[in-house]
């Protein structure tokens, strides 16, 4: 398998984008991945697009076919990669894997998704179309349901607190305000949405024991990431990025044929396969963003990729280890939680933002210094389709 | 008029594995025949939430969900009345119903409920 | 790049399949891919599933991760490609390159679609999602629409006339009557359709100048396969299928947009590919399965992989050539025309019916005699999107 | 009232290269820089074919549908005022109208019309 490069990342803020459609919003992050690689005027070899909802939402299929054309990109292959919220690293991963096969050379990856259009009752039905359509979704579940209850076991396994969630929201709330690309561009203060008597106002119970603010936005946004060889990322003579490692696995669809529910084996498996393949540890990775669609996730995550033991998540996010400049920051872009979560998009998203944190380009207040190696965890379903990838710095 | 329970749960004919919903396969053995099971007695509650941002097609304010496990181990989810997450706890017992559980093109699709026992 | 097998082949028949749900027809024609395989106990490393309309017309997305748990392939990884029609041939490209690149050994890939749960006028609506929204969309176009504008063009410039289309049409169908796979299953006779008093009742204008038994018919259906490396394949100790040749082209949009919209440049472009890298040139070929959804495509396909000059494909099938016996055989199986065209399925069943012409077990009034080399054309849009496999069969 | 034609076609400002719909780069050259320009004068039809099976939300019996060129070389789709095609041929002059072309949500959604012209 020859190692594949990433040479190009470009995203457009998140948020709500009642201007664009969804096709001027994958272009737009497209052109400034091309751009960013410096193939502003040429072509790729191939496009993977990550998406959702083109068909639910905008009434519109085959967006790949009409992306490379809208690029003028032609006769690029194209095709869209839908897996749920976890589209944009699977289209990250047939990338991967297309350029490793030595048959393409250059690709372009880009996810984006367009939900403020339907009003929330609409977009919370989309995401529930995910769910067992007979066992589940007749029910009225949601995803932020799957999550409350997931939430309470793990409450009541390992004594995770509402504290515990408060202080992810509150990290990754206050990183958006310092990321120019994030939905949420407020800074959550504890009174506010949690010891305070307006707190219950503010922060009203969503699918307990989760609140309002233990929640991502829904938002429109993409990202774009251009994939090569190491040859032709060697040849742009600057700091690039390697993808080396990546794993995905998958979990039962129901929650309830889940043996222990808390246990997300498809993360502790698309990690242990991505370090393996990397040859590394989790100790060896500098900065991290995970898939926080609800504060929980980024505490269960951070303790099944292997950065703390199961239970200790919760109080190392409290103690202010997972902040920039703790033991391992993560979510430094504001995670899905401020940054935003346009499901086709967010894969990718996570990617271009570790790309930038391993190019060392950010702004001091957002940079992890020295940044070595990153990793990120897309999450589709609930954890029923989880992918993970380390990425690398190189040095030319 | 009480409706009787009607999903079907299938236990796998070579490892005894119970499945709920249908898989083609069994999870543990990757056995093809499986005996077809109704879940039976009443049920312990394994978790729950209460929902209020519902999605497009329900009418109401808030729903109370969760996933039971019945005493012959098959496993589902389903609504539950209560008014309050305060009346529920991990492990307590429930009493499946099978009643509308929401409305599609005007018809009523039934499911699972659950009433909380004393 | 190394090389990839088939191993396992399966279908369902095609037609109104009222009592299963898309999942039991993916699930279906895997479980028949995965025991032809002699995988039937046993998982794969990952599955690809080919789908269009999942979200738009069953309301469920996340097709992939619901099947790997329906089939009990965990923890295998798992996604939904999305390429128009050409989705099936999409989701077979990602197979062969995912297992070319050294990562995975063995995949499902299973294309299938639902189409007839929804009214006539729905289904011809999802299927125009594909168009241009702005452009052509709200015209009102199909894409038999599409196909009626581009045969008139097609007529015009090469002198196709409809006693050509027609030869198409009695062709195909009559070999669908041989195929217990084929959702048509009645023969046509030149009279009842074309030069009989009846033959406007029985066969009116459709889109012009095609009629109704120009265009394939609306179906449901599944198709799978496995595919796997070399190694693997010559320890079933059975002949078996490699992919000697693959390639992907795409298009503008809109066909107002193409130089000379007769030229279908993806279909050359990803033949001269194919038969690039499987060093074979179109004399080489025993057998193929082109993308016939309107009469007008198996023509003009045949002409642009390299089968016949252009203007000559026409008069070729009214000489039989293309017919089981003729110089190069042509949908032997029925075609889109009669076996049926479930969108995201018909990519994978033309790759099952080649697998099966190559392994030689067709009965006698479908056989290709000694067929080595099979060829097929996956059609997305309207020309915007095309795939070619070459196929080549191994005696180990 | 006679609306206006409201489609935009992009002219390439590096090679001239004239393009409907928009392009974020040029088909030709790769530039991103182009000039607006509107359809001009009458179109030459260039192909055309009626549809009978409509998709959703029509509510007519057929659609006469067409490919048009204007004289500044801006091609597009649009439909033909046209009661069958007989009246048709390829090559022939249409004049350009912009009018309602399907109704969405109750609303009139507007776009290119042609009428053959003697
Ligand atoms: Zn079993
Ligand atoms: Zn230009």
């Amino acid at each position: 398998m020859r190692d594949v490069a990433i040479i190009g990342a470009g995203m457009i803020p998140f948020g709500r984008r009642d201007e664009d459609t969804l096709m001027d919003m994958l272009s737009y992050a497209s052109l400034k991945a091309l751009d960013d690689a410096g193939l502003g005027d040429k072509s790729v070899d191939a496009v993977y697009v990550a998406n959702m909802g083109g068909g639910m939402l905008q009434h519109q299929s085959a967006i790949a076919s009409s992306l490379v054309d809208r690029l003028s990109l032609l006769p690029a292959a194209a095709e869209t990669i839908e897996n749920g919220p976890a589209s944009g690293a699977s289209a990250v991963k047939n990338g991967l894997l297309a350029i490793a096969s030595g048959y393409y050379d250059t690709i372009l990856v880009v996810g984006g998704e367009k939900m403020r259009e339907v009003t929330g009752w609409r977009a919370t039905d989309f995401v529930a179309t995910m769910t067992h359509p007979q066992a589940e979704y007749p029910y009225g579940i949601t995803l932020p349901g799957m999550a409350g209850m997931f939430t309470r076991l793990y409450m009541e396994k390992y004594g995770v607190t509402r504290e515990h969630l408060l202080a992810i929201s509150l990290k990754n709330q206050e990183m958006g305000t310092l990321n120019p690309y994030a939905h949420v561009e407020m800074a959550l203060d504890r009174g506010g949405i949690y010891d305070s008597p307006h707190a219950i106002v503010n922060n009203p119970v969503s699918a307990d024991p989760l609140h309002l603010y233990d929640l991502c936005p829904v938002s429109d946004g993409a990202a774009a990431l251009v994939l090569c060889t190491v040859e032709i990322a060697k040849k742009t003579g600057k700091p690039y990025v390697v993808i080396a490692g990546f794993g995905q696995a998958t979990d039962t669809h129901t929650l309830a044929e889940r043996e222990d529910p808390t246990d997300l084996k498809a993360v502790t498996l698309a990690a242990q396969q991505a370090f393996a393949m990397a040859k590394l540890k989790p100790s060896d990775v500098s900065v991290a963003e995970l898939h926080d669609a609800f504060t929980i996730l980024e505490i269960a995550e951070s303790e099944h990729v292997g950065f703390f033991k199961k239970g200790e998540g919760g109080k190392a996010a409290v103690a202010g280890k997972t902040r920039l400049g703790g033991q391992i920051p993560i979510n430094v872009s504001g995670g899905l939680k401020a940054r935003g979560h346009p499901v086709g998009g967010t894969g990718v998203a996570q990617i271009v933002d570790i790309v930038w944190q391993l190019r060392h380009e950010l702004p001091e207040n957002r940079q992890v210094k020295n940044a070595e190696v990153g990793l990120t965890v897309n999450f589709g379903g609930f954890g029923n389709n989880v992918l993970c990838f380390i990425l690398r710095r190189v040095q030319p | 008029m009480k409706k009787e329970i009607a999903i079907t749960a299938y236990k796998c004919k070579k490892c005894g594995k119970i499945h709920y919903p249908f898989h083609d396969r069994c999870l543990d053995c990757k056995g093809r025949e499986f005996e077809k099971i109704k879940p039976e007695g009443n049920a312990k509650l394994l978790t729950f939430t209460t929902i209020f941002n519902l999605p497009w097609g329900f009418d109401q304010r808030y729903l109370v969900i969760g996933v039971v496990e019945f005493e012959n181990k098959v496993k589902a989810m389903g609504q539950i009345k209560a008014d309050s997450v305060d009346q529920l706890k991990i492990g307590m017992k429930v009493k499946p119903t099978w009643e509308p559980v929401r409305v599609q093109y005007g018809e009523d699709v039934y499911g699972l409920k659950f009433e909380p026992m004393k």
